[in-house]
């Protein structure tokens, strides 16, 4: 039985909107969803040589989520993440080279291989932290967003997390302490249905995660997470409202994972979900609906995409070159950063 | 995480002989401790995060939710305080719930519950209300696990009045200590180590308990003694055999419960060896390292012929990366280099 | 200003219900409240004695929310509370000998001395534990509730707190994990819009507590706290509902604190809250709206009440006498009951 | 609480003489210091429950709102975990919050903030980011407050790598302390005690930094050495007396930084007497006194005379009624006890 039907309405109807965009922007939501894509399938076939000592939790099939929303970021507005941060690292654009290095364990890793695949770092463009810890990194967000509005930076803090990450107390004190202070932050919640191989309906009530969220005082919505466009103009718009003085938001977006959990491939198989339901969602694949969505609206994109795959496809070969032949930390290394200065 | 389960695997050492009696993996041995006690008293329930999905809490539940139902074995929330609080109140109303963490790290969501609450029922309330419940987690190690997925809090708790913290260190402490745990009235912290997991060894059909706070000699020895526990074991081992191609006896104390310490054991060994290293899995300051050692000190200080020294993990969080990480755990080898170093003097 | 006025209709409108009840039990819940109110002020009296070397936390001004609450219970539901104790115990039946020896710290106390005013226990009526941890008995009471759901004992679980207490996670995710499994628990929340000396306003957003609540998919409703009878038909009602099998209920009552937080006297003077403001709130007393309530309608309290109070106070000189002659605990007692047997 | 402030009052001895410098009580120096710190550095800004109350945190925080606004001193909602966080975000951005906790216990609801995210973030994103925040809390003792409201979990924490634990024992030191934990890039825990708030003693006036890490002799003596911090120098100095009177001369070691520890100090005052006890406020087991007798018999063993000791609570959660509290918490008298014991082999 399929448990999470996809239910969204896909891009019927959002013809009307290509008009308020430009043909570069809207070929560039497809060329970093693209990205994402092929550097997570680049990833997983490469996993299996053992050479990324690190855990890993795809993002294929959520790559939506963290396009749209970071298009609606500038650089220097803060973005955090919880254990899945592949996509948010990339969304918000975090250097692939170090990325790679730090999956491979390497010196020159974003945190030197002190972190790990679920603490992609890159401050440079604004990707401030991430958490392994369920919902750790909720209070963290807010804190930034704390700090922004006690510095009055103008910057808006914008933090990634699943489903399971609103089952943590920790994410209602935030949400309240958020809502209180009316703090320039967006809740985004990447609602996948599962947390490792546990259903919803294991976890949570019958509830709407993003109704729960309006509960704590703040502004809420809920969007199809397989349609980027329609997750940029949610977050947008709470950006917009955030520049001008109002206060929280909290976006629940459904999307699916593709993949299992964690590691390579897929595990429908083992039974936890059915094969069927990963397939229905395949059909509404974020990358492959919009290019479709693209192509039909005579955006040229078909004649793009061989060009643009090329280009990312030898992007990757480099970085992993790059993260393959990088220096290994020395004895010495581990000893630093204990405390700070 | 294949290359992690290959490292595991390469840690299952002494390969015991299926001739000379049943050999089950430490996760089966679990397993059939949490089957006998759910069969055994109906008050028995067993949760946490996926205990009935098809990784089963590493194979450890696996099966439990088919034979027992829903009601009995049941997945949670990821609420771990929340949980916490759920099982201590269960617990006061006679169920003896059994709560699975994957890891350690996660249970410090559940302090307050677990220190504040849990612990102290029983003493706040004279004695009207106890709390028998069970806290399981896998140390975890290796493969990225880093400084948020491998932490081995057992330092922690072991001064909190009112726990009790068992560390098995084979697939028949693990079968026992389960199975008496869950007997057992007072909150009862189980710490498996993720490297244990795959490790075979004989496990009698049946239940069967092991006393907590009773350790056990894993070795006889002359010139030193190591305590220990858990995973720490298999290194002071592996350490021991070295040791011996050198001539050097050491006598190894496996603790199996860090609360109560079993006193006894370890005084007659030091009145014998006179030389006392302490190993852990957990960061060697403010732990079990120094408490043992302590013990030793303030009670057996006129047996004692040297130093006493420690092994655990440096004051330093876990490095996720794999080439720090190899600086970071302690080896058989500096176990050896120690153990020299103490005996030269 | 006056920060958290009364905004209740009191008993107005209520005379209809009369008819409901019988004449005995609404006396009863005179009686009841009285005696909470006349203990509380005995207790208040003697605390400068220093005889009773705990903190208190009176429920003067609350006695409605306890009485109304526990008149919907039978002797074996279970109640749990936070630090705010007294009314619990006394509502659920608790026994005052025990009580009062408790809080003079002797051996034969509610929990030997061992708990003190803050956790106030008495099985055989089931006041089954309370907590001095904000938020803390809420789980708790949450997992009682599972092994009654469990044993199929018919027991309802109710657990009082404060404002303050749904603001630790551990709220949110009790009521996640009570609607997910449809328990057998009544969430009681005492609104009195303070934590210690600090207003709602500093603590928690815009939101309304009960509405909030309701995000977690419970059953949901707010009461007037002054209002004995308002109290017990709402708990009345969700008891039923529960006893036939309906997943758990949330009432937040209204309430008033007319003590300081902890220990004797008001403290309103210090400046954290308008003197004006208590006084609003005792002229809407539970105690006394409730008597020229029953007294408007005819029921002959005015008569029966010089007899209740004389009778209550003998019961309270006598059970101070005995707990002022009762035996203090031995050196040897401080070590019992660290493990159980 | 009139009982419990006269108590804390009869514990306010040697009295200082206005005459020879300022005089200011222990709440006044910290809040003091507070002020300093607010007024040099803009990012510093003080939260907690109350911290705007009247109360003020005992007096602690007075009059800070009133002067620096609701943006830089603010109560916070009853949600520790998130607060912590919240701090530890702020702090990674610049901010330098001081999250003050009238209770320790409390501090256990946000151990997964503090241990597993504050004590790590710098280690784990390579010194990307900083977490300059200070974490305060007074630990609770008296008037029933039990075993919830009582807990000192110093002994818990000092092995958590990349935290430093401060235990001021003076208002000069209270001051010193907290200003030098604001001004530090990690976080910082200060445990005060609730028994020395009262305490009177020299303030100099305007800034100055007590070093982290580096303890100081209170009282120089050839017999024995006892080492502690916090309230614990206190009892430790009232049985100084009383030995003294019986001829035994005891050095008095306060640590005031429990993490990092000032292992010279001790090494040199252990040389010199070869007899330890260590004394603690928290629980005896697995905690500070632990790990600094570990210390002497790991680094020191060859100056030890005899056996090392020490004094803290027994292995049993607070009771909250006062005939079992006259039993539950070491006293002067029984510091004396033992020491005599120990001089006496
Ligand atoms: C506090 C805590 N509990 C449990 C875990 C183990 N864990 C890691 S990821 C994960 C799943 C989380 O699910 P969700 O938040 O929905 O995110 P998703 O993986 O679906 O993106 C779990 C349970 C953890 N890391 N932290
Ligand atoms: C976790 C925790 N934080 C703080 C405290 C200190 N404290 C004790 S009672 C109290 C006030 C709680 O307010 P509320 O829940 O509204 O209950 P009320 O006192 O108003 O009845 C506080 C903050 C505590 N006991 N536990
Ligand atoms: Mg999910
Ligand atoms: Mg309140």
């Amino acid at each position: 039985m399929v448990q999470y039907p996809y239910e969204g309405q896909g891009f019927k109807d959002w013809s009307g909107a290509l008009e308020k965009y430009s043909d570069s922007f809207l070929i560039d939501l497809f060329y970093k969803m693209l990205r994402i894509r092929l550097i997570e399938e680049e990833i997983e076939n490469r996993y299996f040589d053992d050479l990324m000592k690190t855990p890993i939790h795809l993002v294929i099939g959520q790559e939506a989520t963290a396009v749209g929303a970071c298009a609606a970021l500038s650089t220097s507005d803060l973005l955090y993440s919880g254990h899945r941060t592949h996509g948010a690292y990339l969304g918000k654009g975090g250097d692939l080279k170090k990325m790679l290095s730090e999956m491979h364990c390497k010196a020159n890793g974003c945190a030197g291989s002190r972190g790990g695949s679920m603490h992609l770092i890159d401050p440079d463009v604004g990707m401030a932290w991430s958490s392994a810890i369920v919902g750790g990194a909720i209070p963290i967000a807010t804190g930034a967003a704390l700090a922004s509005q006690y510095k009055s930076d103008q910057n808006v803090t914008m933090v990634f997390f699943g489903d399971g990450g609103t089952e943590e107390g920790v994410c209602s004190e935030s949400l309240n302490f958020a809502s209180l202070k009316q703090l320039p932050i967006i809740f985004f919640c990447e609602n996948n249905f599962y947390s490792v191989q546990s259903p919803l309906r294991t976890r949570q009530s019958q509830r709407d995660i993003f109704r729960w969220a309006e509960g704590h005082g703040i502004n809420s919505s809920v969007v199809d997470g397989t349609n980027v466009l329609e997750v940029y103009e949610a977050t947008k718009s709470a950006v917009e409202k955030i520049r001008d003085g109002g206060g929280p938001h909290f976006i629940e977006a459904k999307v699916y994972r593709f993949r299992a959990h964690g590691g390579a491939g897929d595990d429908s198989q083992t039974g936890y979900r059915e094969v069927e339901e990963r397939e229905m969602w395949e059909r509404h694949c974020p990358v492959e609906s919009y290019y479709s969505f693209l192509d039909q609206n005579n955006l040229g994109i078909k004649s793009q995409r061989p060009e643009l795959q090329k280009q990312i496809e030898q992007e990757i070969r480099d970085c992993f070159e790059h993260a393959l032949k990088s220096p290994e930390p020395k004895k010495a290394d581990l000893f630093k950063y204990v405390y700070a200065d | 995480m294949p290359w992690d389960e290959s490292l595991v695997n390469s840690l299952v050492y002494d390969e015991p002989d299926p001739k000379q009696g049943r050999v089950l993996s430490y996760v089966q041995s679990l397993n059939e401790a949490l089957r006998i006690a759910l069969e055994d008293n109906e008050s028995v329930i067993v949760m946490g995060q996926g205990v009935d999905d098809p990784s089963a809490m590493f194979g450890s539940t696996k099966g439990l939710q088919d034979r027992f139902g829903e009601s009995r074995v049941f997945d949670t929330p990821l609420s771990e305080e929340g949980m916490m609080g759920v099982c201590t109140g269960a617990a006061m109303r006679g169920l003896r719930p059994v709560y699975m963490h994957n890891r350690p790290d996660f249970i410090l969501l559940a302090f307050n519950q677990l220190i504040t609450h849990a612990a102290k029922c029983h003493f706040m309330d004279n004695g009207l209300t106890q709390v028998p419940l069970v806290v399981w987690a896998a140390i975890g190690r290796g493969w990225g696990s880093g400084a948020q997925h491998s932490q081995a809090i057992q330092g922690l708790l072991m001064g909190v009045p009112g726990l009790k913290i068992l560390m098995p260190s084979t697939p028949y402490d693990a079968k026992g200590l389960m199975l008496q745990a869950i007997q057992d009235n007072s909150p009862t912290i189980i710490f498996e180590h993720r490297w244990l997991m795959k490790k075979n060894g004989f496990v009698p059909e049946g239940k069967y308990l092991v006393p907590i706070g009773q350790g056990v000699c894993r070795r006889e020895g002359e010139d030193l003694t190591i305590v220990g526990a858990s995973h720490a074991i298999e290194l002071a081992y592996q350490a021991s055999k070295l040791l011996a191609a050198d001539g050097v006896d050491v006598e190894i104390i496996d603790l199996r419960s860090i609360q109560p310490i079993d006193d006894q054991l370890i005084e007659d060994s030091i009145r014998k060896t006179g030389r006392l290293l302490v190993v852990d899995t957990g960061w060697a300051i403010g732990g079990v390292c120094a408490e043992i050692g302590f013990r030793a000190v303030e009670k057996w200080f006129s047996y004692l012929k040297g130093a006493v020294r420690r092994v655990g993990l440096p004051d330093v969080p876990t490095p996720a990366g794999y080439a720090l990480e190899q600086h970071y755990y302690p080896t058989a080898q500096n176990i050896v280099d120690v153990v020299k170093d103490m005996c030269r003097k």
